[in-house]
């Protein structure tokens, strides 16, 4: 069963790695209302990356510089493993799952500052540190977030977060929640209104002395975190592989889709705000929903579980 | 994996941790020494939490309390070196030898 | 020597290697990483021990917590990225003779205790034990750690942020007057290096 | 066989292109970019093209030279309308007549296509492997002697260690934001950062990514003047990628390029709608009688709308970016660097000329000296390592983003793509 599931993980990493490149190529293209780019054109890109020089820059830490992107995409991985694709299909069973993607979430925080911090030049730095303020608060939401879900399974585990679906998602519990929880997505697969690591007024941030195949594998590994965090989304909140009719892997992979595109477009759509309003943000305003949530959800079931 | 071999690793990460905590003079380095030596203890107390205790919970709950003095320690930790070098600018703990007096 | 104790013996190499090298790389930031390494294979260790939990959740929260001396590395550190190579001890050989005497004393005893041996049953909801441990019969020890926290995190801030109740923390203390916008009520803080006398015993 | 898989791909990606605008030129270069053949690099190690258009001042051609090298193999330089010497080595001219603003319309447009043509077909040899990248035009070497003693240089007396490369350790200074005294890093950003106004070179010390003292080098280079409506357009663009909304900004660049009323109304509400305004904070960049950033991206979305442009009275003597822009986070002071108009830019990015000794790294240092261990503290021992702003020695012009010492080491290391 376990070796089903992690054939089934490495078809759903890459299909689900396709749709995301797709996505993230032709969304953008729609809303800003250029002509269509083709679907060769990330593959195009990516041949291009792979041909460009390695560029070195004085003193790096060229150990963390090298190891970061294998980090990012390692715990994009981690992440889906432990997220069931249908009825016992997971491809590491345990028992804490949330607690493993909490971990993970924590360590990508861990890699975007290693892939700032060794470039040894100042706006990967800024990027670096600017980032690390921001996602570190927005874990803390996501993981009273996530025990809001875990509350009605009685379990830490994402199987039995599913099976506690049943009567009624989550979504329904937590709706805040669920958009709480896509901010993180934001965080951690580094786009739009919270990418705060790599963006245009640092001329790249983190990725801005990066060039070539580590700037490729850098971009491959978001778009994997980018998948994952899908897919724990609509594990978590959508009821994962439940569904009529279809079989439940099936189920899985839409409902992961529709998170994904969601991202996509709010990445595309909503304006970043400056890193200090930000933190005010988050530590005065969505901390407290997180804990306001949690708090709904705990009454609920004591009143009428 | 024995429950002597467990405990060997913990002793070690002990041993290195005292020597960090007694040799860097760096505040920060300081603590990471500390965090060394509870990382030990954490380990000793699951291996014998799993190997002589038949896995009653309170031995789970003791680590849970190395955690939290963890997390205290860290966070007291760095506010008193904010504290400190917001006073004398001071990170190494050589420049604090008015405490003695 | 199976699979497990293989795993085992390499995740204790990598959490001894990585926690000496804490201590003898010349990169502070590098510092916290090994450490973090350290925490992470201790972590999976504990994980193989059947505490999924315990090992899972000290992997997250040290992960947090070496983020953030990571930063302070980077902002309190001279030299974070151990490019000026530079040696920051003091009473080093003290230290080797102690953490030597530390590693072998505790060997010595673990090699010479008896210990009793009831393993945990691999079918035991560990995880479900512990719950019902923590939010049943030592409820009282949970939250009492759960309020020291509270109480830490409360502690920290003003701690570290400047604006203190009797002035700004750089500036001294100065005690509050007995009327509003008064003189300061008691003793005078020192001139220039102000906040000194804290510390006399 | 796959490498000549891998270069036929290459070429259908579109061209990627490290701009550095010159005089009157800004406007027509961001343009070019709208058509989604070509994409603008954020950084010149993202680009494979350095398009150099328009004249340049004789101070930018060493940043210029810098700015070349720092880009990766395969590299190529077209150099449009630019009067810049032999700086460039023999990279290739682009010479359509004169400026766009004595055409014609029609003229200009056809010219810029033909631009567009080259650059694409620039790319497509380099792809391909036809085109040789082009050498480094700088010696590959350290801006300052190792000076350590010992092998690893680090010599010196205590625990201060030496001066590798010339570099002392950084010292703290005071903090504007909360008194927390770290370590101040001092830089020169600029002139062909592609969040400044090209041409403007700031010699700025931060703190974290607080600005703490801000200081012009070189003032933007003069812009074209032109109509209101598609230069509030292309300004709204810039605000917009600093917002992190690349998509609507490239929608309000089309929009500059070929105005309707309809898109124009619909893009307005998409703005509005993704909170652009909202996440600006009140008051931020606040000039007398010219009201907040909020406030001008008000004006500007009104401007592009096709309402005339609110009249502001003068600026006041004293307004300058050196006074501006202290005190604001990086994010915040690019938004409000970009929210200004050309006219008003350049009155407050004039170059002071007196003697300043105070913005001097070194005498910050001097200050702190006392402290125990000699202040030492090093909020970024990354910063000294690649930085050496910090001492009188080490400043060197910075290219476009401060990476400039690398390049001339990434050949040394790994040039071996």
């Amino acid at each position: 069963m376990e070796l089903i599931a992690a054939l089934l993980l490495l078809l759903f990493l890459s299909v689900g790695f396709a749709g995301a490149a797709l996505a993230d190529g032709m969304l953008p293209a729609l809303i800003s209302g250029q002509a269509r780019p083709s679907w060769r054109r990330p593959i195009a890109e990516a041949a291009r990356l792979l041909q460009t020089q390695p560029i070195r820059t004085e003193a790096p830490d060229a150990l963390l510089w090298f190891l970061a992107p294998a980090l990012y995409l390692a715990l994009a991985i981690i992440g889906l493993a432990v997220i069931p694709f249908g009825p016992g299909l997971v491809t590491i069973p345990s028992e804490v799952g949330i607690v493993v993607w909490g971990s993970c979430e924590a360590l990508t925080i861990v890699a975007v500052f290693m892939f700032g911090w060794s470039a040894n030049a100042p706006l990967p730095l800024i990027g670096a540190y600017r980032y690390v303020a921001i996602a570190l608060p927005a874990m803390l939401i996501s993981m009273f977030v996530l025990i809001g879900a875990a509350l009605p399974a009685e379990s830490l585990g994402f199987t039995e977060i599913v099976e506690a679906q049943r009567t009624v998602w989550n979504v329904v519990r937590q709706p805040a929640g669920l958009i709480l929880f896509l901010m993180l997505g934001l965080a951690i697969s580094l786009r739009g209104p919270f990418d705060y690591a790599d963006p245009a007024d640092l001329a790249g941030g983190t990725t801005a002395d990066v060039s070539g195949p580590a700037l490729l594998a850098w971009k491959i590994a978001r778009l994997a975190m980018l998948v994952s965090v899908s897919a724990v989304t609509a594990t978590a909140f959508l009821g994962g592989y439940l569904g009529p009719i279809l079989p439940g892997f099936v189920w899985f992979l839409l409902k992961t889709a529709l998170v994904l595109v969601v991202l996509v477009a709010a990445g595309n759509l909503f304006a970043r705000v400056p890193p200090a309003r930000m933190m005010g943000v988050i530590w005065t305003m969505l901390l407290p929903l997180s804990f306001l949530m949690l708090l709904a959800v705990g009454l609920e079931l004591l009143l009428w579980g | 994996m024995t429950l002597a071999s467990v405990l060997i690793v913990a002793a070690a990460l002990i041993g290195i941790g005292l020597y960090g905590a007694l040799s860097q003079q760096s505040f920060v380095m300081l603590m990471m020494g500390l965090e060394l030596m509870l990382n030990g203890g954490l380990l000793a107390v699951i291996g014998l939490w799993a190997n002589t205790m038949g896995g009653a919970p309170e031995g789970q709950l003791l680590a849970i309390i190395i955690m939290a003095v963890m997390a205290v320690d860290m966070a007291i930790g760095f506010a008193l070196v904010t504290a400190v070098y917001r006073k004398r600018q001071a990170d190494v703990t050589e420049s604090l030898t008015t405490m003695k007096h | 020597m199976g699979l497990t104790d293989l795993l085992f013996f390499a995740l204790s190499a990598v959490a001894i290697v990585s926690g000496w090298r804490v201590f003898a790389t010349d990169s502070m930031v590098r510092a916290s990483f090994l450490l973090l390494l350290s925490f992470v294979a201790v972590g999976l260790i504990i994980v193989m021990l059947a505490a999924p939990y315990i090992g899972v959740a000290t992997i997250f929260m040290m992960t947090v917590e070496m983020m953030v001396m990571a930063l302070f590395m980077v902002m309190f550190m001279m030299n974070p990225a151990g490019l000026n190579p530079m040696m920051m001890v003091h009473q080093h050989r003290f230290s080797i003779v102690a953490g030597v005497l530390a590693f072998a004393g505790l060997t010595v005893a673990i090699l010479f205790t008896s210990f009793p041996g009831i393993p945990v049953d691999p079918a035991a909801p560990v995880v479900h034990d512990l719950g019902i441990e923590l939010l049943g019969p030592s409820m009282l020890i949970f939250e009492t750690a759960g309020v020291t926290l509270l109480a830490t995190m409360i502690g920290s801030v003003i701690l570290s942020s400047r604006s203190g109740r009797f002035g700004l923390a750089d500036q001294g203390s100065r005690p509050p007057g007995l009327e509003p916008d008064g003189e300061p009520a008691g003793r005078q803080p020192e001139q220039g290096g102000g906040g000194h006398h804290h510390h006399h015993h | 066989m796959a490498v000549s898989a891998l270069r036929k791909w290459a070429g259908e990606a579109p061209a990627p292109i490290f701009v550095a605008a010159g005089e009157e030129m800004r406007d027509r270069v961001e343009l070019l970019f709208n058509d989604g053949r070509l994409v603008r690099a954020a950084s010149p190690r993202h680009a494979a093209i350095f398009l150099i258009a328009g004249r340049m001042r004789l101070e930018d051609r060493e940043d210029l030279r810098r700015l070349h090298d720092q880009m990766p193999h395969p590299r190529v330089t077209l150099l449009w309308e630019a009067e810049v010497g032999e700086a460039l080595g023999e990279a290739e001219r682009f010479t359509g007549s004169t400026l766009a603003s004595d055409k014609d319309a029609g003229e200009a447009r056809r010219l810029d296509e033909a631009v567009r043509d080259r650059l694409e077909g620039l790319w497509q040899e380099l792809a391909s492997g036809e085109r040789p990248s082009e050498p480094d035009l700088l010696h590959d070497e350290p801006p300052n002697p190792w000076e350590g003693i010992g092998p690893h240089g680090q010599g010196g007396k205590g625990m201060m260690g030496g001066t590798p490369y010339g570099r002392p350790m950084a010292m703290t200074s005071d903090d504007l934001r909360d008194g927390l005294a770290l370590d101040p890093y001092t830089a020169r950003f600029g002139p062909f950062l592609p969040v400044f106004p090209p041409g403007l070179l700031l010699e700025m010390t931060l703190q974290g990514d607080v600005i703490q003292l801000a200081k012009v080098l070189r003032a933007p280079l003069r812009q074209a003047a032109s109509d209101h409506a598609p230069e509030a357009l292309l300004r709204l663009a810039r605000l917009l990628d600093l917002l992190g909304l690349p998509a609507l900004s490239q929608r309000a660049r089309l929009a500059a390029g070929d105005r309707s009323s309809s898109t124009l109304e619909k893009l307005g509400r998409t703005i509005r709608w993704s909170g652009a305004t909202l996440a600006i904070p009140p008051g931020l960049g606040a000039l007398e009688g010219h009201a907040d950033l909020r406030t001008r991206l008000n004006d500007l979305l009104a401007i592009a709308g096709g309402s005339s442009p609110a009249t502001r009275p003068e600026l006041p003597e004293s307004a300058h970016l050196s006074s501006l822009l202290p005190g604001l986070e990086w994010s915040e002071a690019m938004l409000v660097l970009n929210s200004f108009d050309d006219k008003t830019l350049s009155m407050l990015a004039m170059v002071m000329n007196e003697p300043d000794e105070e913005s001097d790294g070194h005498d910050h240092d001097g200050d702190h000296m006392h402290h125990d261990h000699g202040g030492h503290h090093d909020h970024g021992g990354s910063h000294n390592d690649h930085g050496g702003h910090q001492g009188e020695g080490g400043h060197e012009d910075q290219g476009d983003h401060s990476s400039h010492q690398s390049h001339e080491h990434h050949n040394r290391h790994g040039g071996h793509a």
